[in-house]
């Protein structure tokens, strides 16, 4: 598929907003949906709709190799090892939670130490807080210099003979800045120590091979890959998989149950206790398919211009300064406009039809280091074209002259 | 046009210059508010003397422009009245933003109400209602001394 | 709407199976969909997508005001005192986990004793065994009588002093027996003990009523109520939602975020980490006002008199056994045919268009007590007929010719 | 019609009256299967004499017709077997329930073949593939006299 004419292949983009065309900047909160995925929701509850694995009934027997499929092709585009290391979750943030939880049960000890970064999501903090918490560890943060990005070397400045997992995102959401995830995990495993990737932005915006960048965990967050919401997926290596605890227990991920002992399941189901968000998952075997098809190449270089353009549009506009100036960057646009709180800039153009997020966007720590209470942010996806952020531009323009502004 | 309602030159200008920022001196009574949601955060200080009348008042903090306004504008308004009449007009604050088209507080002259009129426009932007609420909540949080942190969220 | 025009409500009764009708008596497992939950997804994914709660833009409003209407819908449908005692979770097993864990953290202690019953589904045995090995607390286990049932007074008796928490079902998914709930929590609330229920069951098949039950936790499936998959509700009354620590950590659940220090947010925030199932919540308000449209009391009248016949129907079918013979029962006919193993049964039921379940149904701890290795289980939802039952028996009298018995 | 494929009489009969169930005398070998969706357990025991012929072969168990049918008819088809030539049988069986359409071993007489042939009909359900392999998996494991239990998920 040529990326385009990518836009008219999301139904939502026939809407209006106050009268407006819809300008979707805001993916990197939440990605629209193609028509592939919703149609595919919409007939498997209207022809095919049964819970998987459990019943040996015709319906139940196609859901099942259904929902395997999705498995098989998220470990194809990935480039995991083993389909058995793809567990499906409700989101990221619960795939982080899984190896925060899992990992603290059985492998950290107190006075080990945790290191991220100030460009954390509170969904790659709050699940190592809770463990400084309850096993009394420790958690250091690798900080960002001028430029927002992580350095490799600041990572190993901050790495000491305590340090038991690096967690770090792949992609901020704030800056954009792409952290070098496969020489951090190379200098990581040097040392014995684990890596846990978030990659709730690196998986819409990035080529992506585990074998590759070689990490012990890998966390994606479906709705933001054109996917349905409720949905996540955690990448983990098998060996981890196979020897940490279980999370959740219940239905399905269990071998022997008795009034005084239980054993679980082999992998995948020892991690999806329960009955899974099963016509998410199915689903979201055509987000796949329909990025595959486009060609992630494609995706990278078609958003690398758009970063490149909004970037060039938004240095021009005076009063706009951009968050971070990373080298590497993808993805995202956040700024602040002197002299007006991003929340007024966010209502202002909402009106003109351009859908922006403002706010902390979950990094509180990122912001106060900026010592900014909240920013701006236009996030891109496979959908937007250069005329969006011309359009992002005017509305910043109209939002300057309302508060009297040049 | 909507916007044009909610960022009114009135608001602009006093989200701009908010009065009465600091603390008021001797203030006896204070109260902090927090809106999770976009990180606004107020700190009101109120000064009232024997007769509950409410010599000085002032907030701290940061925020929107109708977050800034409306505390600005609050601050202005509630100066000078006891303690009874300012919650009165706390009530029908609220309720304007909420509901009631008009304001009916007999404890507001003519350009006072206009001056809170200016605040309406917020009720056509649901998720702006928290930013205009915040210092309001906070300040019926400060005559009641509470330490507890108002917090706007649901 | 009419209870017997809903069949027609739910697309697939359109498709075939091998040809033949579907008679779908699978409901205990996971419900068919009806036609306006499966739009409402199409509409809100097609039309007004966006992720909640965190943008201020249009559509961000929009989503943020229809995901909260159902919590609204919940909270009106059982009859919870408070809007905020309602959180959205992946399903009932992690609604369950959450009160094992978060009771598990602040309130147990070691030797604590936690009592449930041999009726209860995995999902609510294995969360609480986690405990029995974290915090070394005990389970004991309220037996079965001879009809299948537990009674307020087995109940009573396995009550010791260091008993803290009675975790039961509502309505058993294998004998179909329905616990006295009410009764319970007044006996467990007069010794200072917490009521969980496993409201699966009873969600979809009894009219509940939170101030009335009165128990303190109460888990749902959405996808067993004719809603979407990947969703669940915990129902928690609000002073111990208040007191007890959060579940998972991430985004939209925290207050203020230091390097040094986290704060919550408030209910239901604090217990919803990350982006939530947003589209499935969204249309869970349409499975609720659907089944407000006919009315639970229709409900449970119509699958009462299901019950009612199919039982008369397999009583008078020679080889088949019912499991269990509750007095008071709902939505389900377990049993097992002499000579024929229960998945040669479902087998052969499925070539006809009549699906079941074979297999112990989770409930490993019940199957191992009746000393049988599996059991079917025909169970009904609100679209089934007496036709339906007739055809079971139908089938099951094929299934009896090919095995040669009479 | 595909039903009468899967329960051909001779499953029936095997399924209803399977041979070989036991601890064969002086077995040497062992090893446990089961398959956690069903709840199907198999245990199968093995004799081995010193030139690796199959002396004696039995199974414990409980399951439904096609895996007690599957033990019954392998148990009957290995016994006198050596070594090789059982794994070679094992593994023919197992292209057959997947794939193969045909059985290719030459270890296997005409009225053999026949009987497993019969197995042959579970192909066209999936989910109840697992149960017609699990005594073989299980068997294999036995000859390598593996303590670990056999399961057939994934
Ligand atoms: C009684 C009972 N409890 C718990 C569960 C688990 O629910 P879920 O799989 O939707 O999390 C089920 C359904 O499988 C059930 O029937
Ligand atoms: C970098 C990053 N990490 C984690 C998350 C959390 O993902 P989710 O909310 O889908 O669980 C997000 C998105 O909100 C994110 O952008």
């Amino acid at each position: 598929m040529n990326i385009d004419l990518v836009k008219k292949e999301f139904p939502i983009f026939d809407e209006k907003i106050h009268n407006n065309d819809l300008v979707y900047l805001d993916s990197a909160n939440s990605s629209q949906k193609p028509k592939v995925v919703i149609d595919r929701i919409n007939e498997f509850y209207t022809k095919q709709f049964s819970n998987v694995g459990r019943s040996v009934h015709y319906l139940a027997v196609a859901a099942t190799n259904l929902y395997e499929n999705t498995r098989t092709s998220v470990q194809r585009f990935i480039n995991a090892k083993d389909k058995n290391e793809i567990v499906f979750t409700k989101g990221a943030t619960e795939a982080l939670n899984l190896v925060a939880n899992t990992l603290g049960q059985n492998y950290l000890q107190e006075g080990d130490e945790i290191l991220i970064t100030e460009l954390e999501h509170h969904s790659n903090y709050v699940p190592w807080h809770f463990l400084r918490k309850s096993k009394n560890i420790k958690i250091n943060f690798a900080e960002i210099n001028e430029e927002g990005e992580i350095t490799l070397e600041e990572i190993e400045k901050k790495i000491t003979s305590k340090t038991k997992i690096i967690s770090v995102t792949h992609l901020s959401n704030v800056t954009g800045a792409i952290l070098p995830i496969k020489e951090i995990t190379e200098l990581a495993h040097s040392k014995g120590i684990i890596v846990v990737v978030d990659g709730c932005q690196g998986a819409p915006h990035l080529k992506l091979d585990m074998q590759d960048l070689d990490c012990d965990f890998y966390a994606i967050s479906c709705h933001k890959m054109y996917g349905p919401t409720g949905l996540g997926v955690l990448y983990g290596k098998k060996k981890w998989l196979e020897e940490l605890p279980p999370y959740q227990g219940g239905g399905g991920m269990i071998n022997e149950v008795k009034k005084d002992r239980i054993s679980y399941g082999d992998l995948p189901n020892k991690y999806e206790a329960g009955t899974m968000a099963t016509a998410q998952v199915i689903a979201f075997d055509q987000s796949i398919k329909f990025l595959e098809s486009i060609g992630i190449d494609n995706v990278v270089k078609h958003e690398a211009e758009l970063i490149e353009y909004g970037q060039e549009l938004l240095k021009k506009n005076n009063s706009v300064k951009l968050i971070g100036n990373p080298k590497n960057k993808g993805g995202v646009l956040s700024f602040t406009i002197e002299g007006i709180h991003p929340h007024d800039v966010a209502t202002i153009l909402d009106e003109d039809g351009v859908a922006i997020r403002a706010g902390h966007h979950c990094c509180q720590i990122l912001h106060d280091k900026l010592n900014i209470p909240a920013s701006s942010r236009a996030s891109v996806g496979i959908y937007n074209t250069k005329d969006d952020l011309d359009k992002l531009d005017d509305a910043i323009n109209n939002c300057k002259k309302i508060f009297n502004l040049k | 046009m909507n916007l044009k309602e909610l960022y009114q030159e009135i608001i602009l200008e006093h989200g701009q210059n908010p009065r009465n920022l600091g603390k008021t001196d001797g203030f006896n009574k204070d109260a902090k508010g927090h809106n999770p949601l976009c990180g606004d955060n107020v700190h009101v200080f109120l000064k009232l003397n024997g007769q509950k009348i409410v010599e000085g008042i002032s907030f701290e903090g940061s925020g929107c422009a109708i977050s800034m306004a409306s505390a600005s504008i609050m601050t202005d308004l509630i100066k000078g009245k006891n303690e009874d009449e300012a919650k009165e007009i706390i009530e029908d604050f609220l309720g304007m933003i909420k509901k009631n088209p008009e304001l009916r507080s007999e404890n507001l002259g003519d350009d006072e109400k206009t001056k809170l009129m200016c605040l309406s426009g917020v009720k056509q932007y649901p998720m702006r209602v928290k930013c205009a609420t915040l210092s309001w909540h906070t300040l019926v949080s400060a005559f009641e001394n509470k330490k507890e942190l108002v917090k706007t969220e649901n």
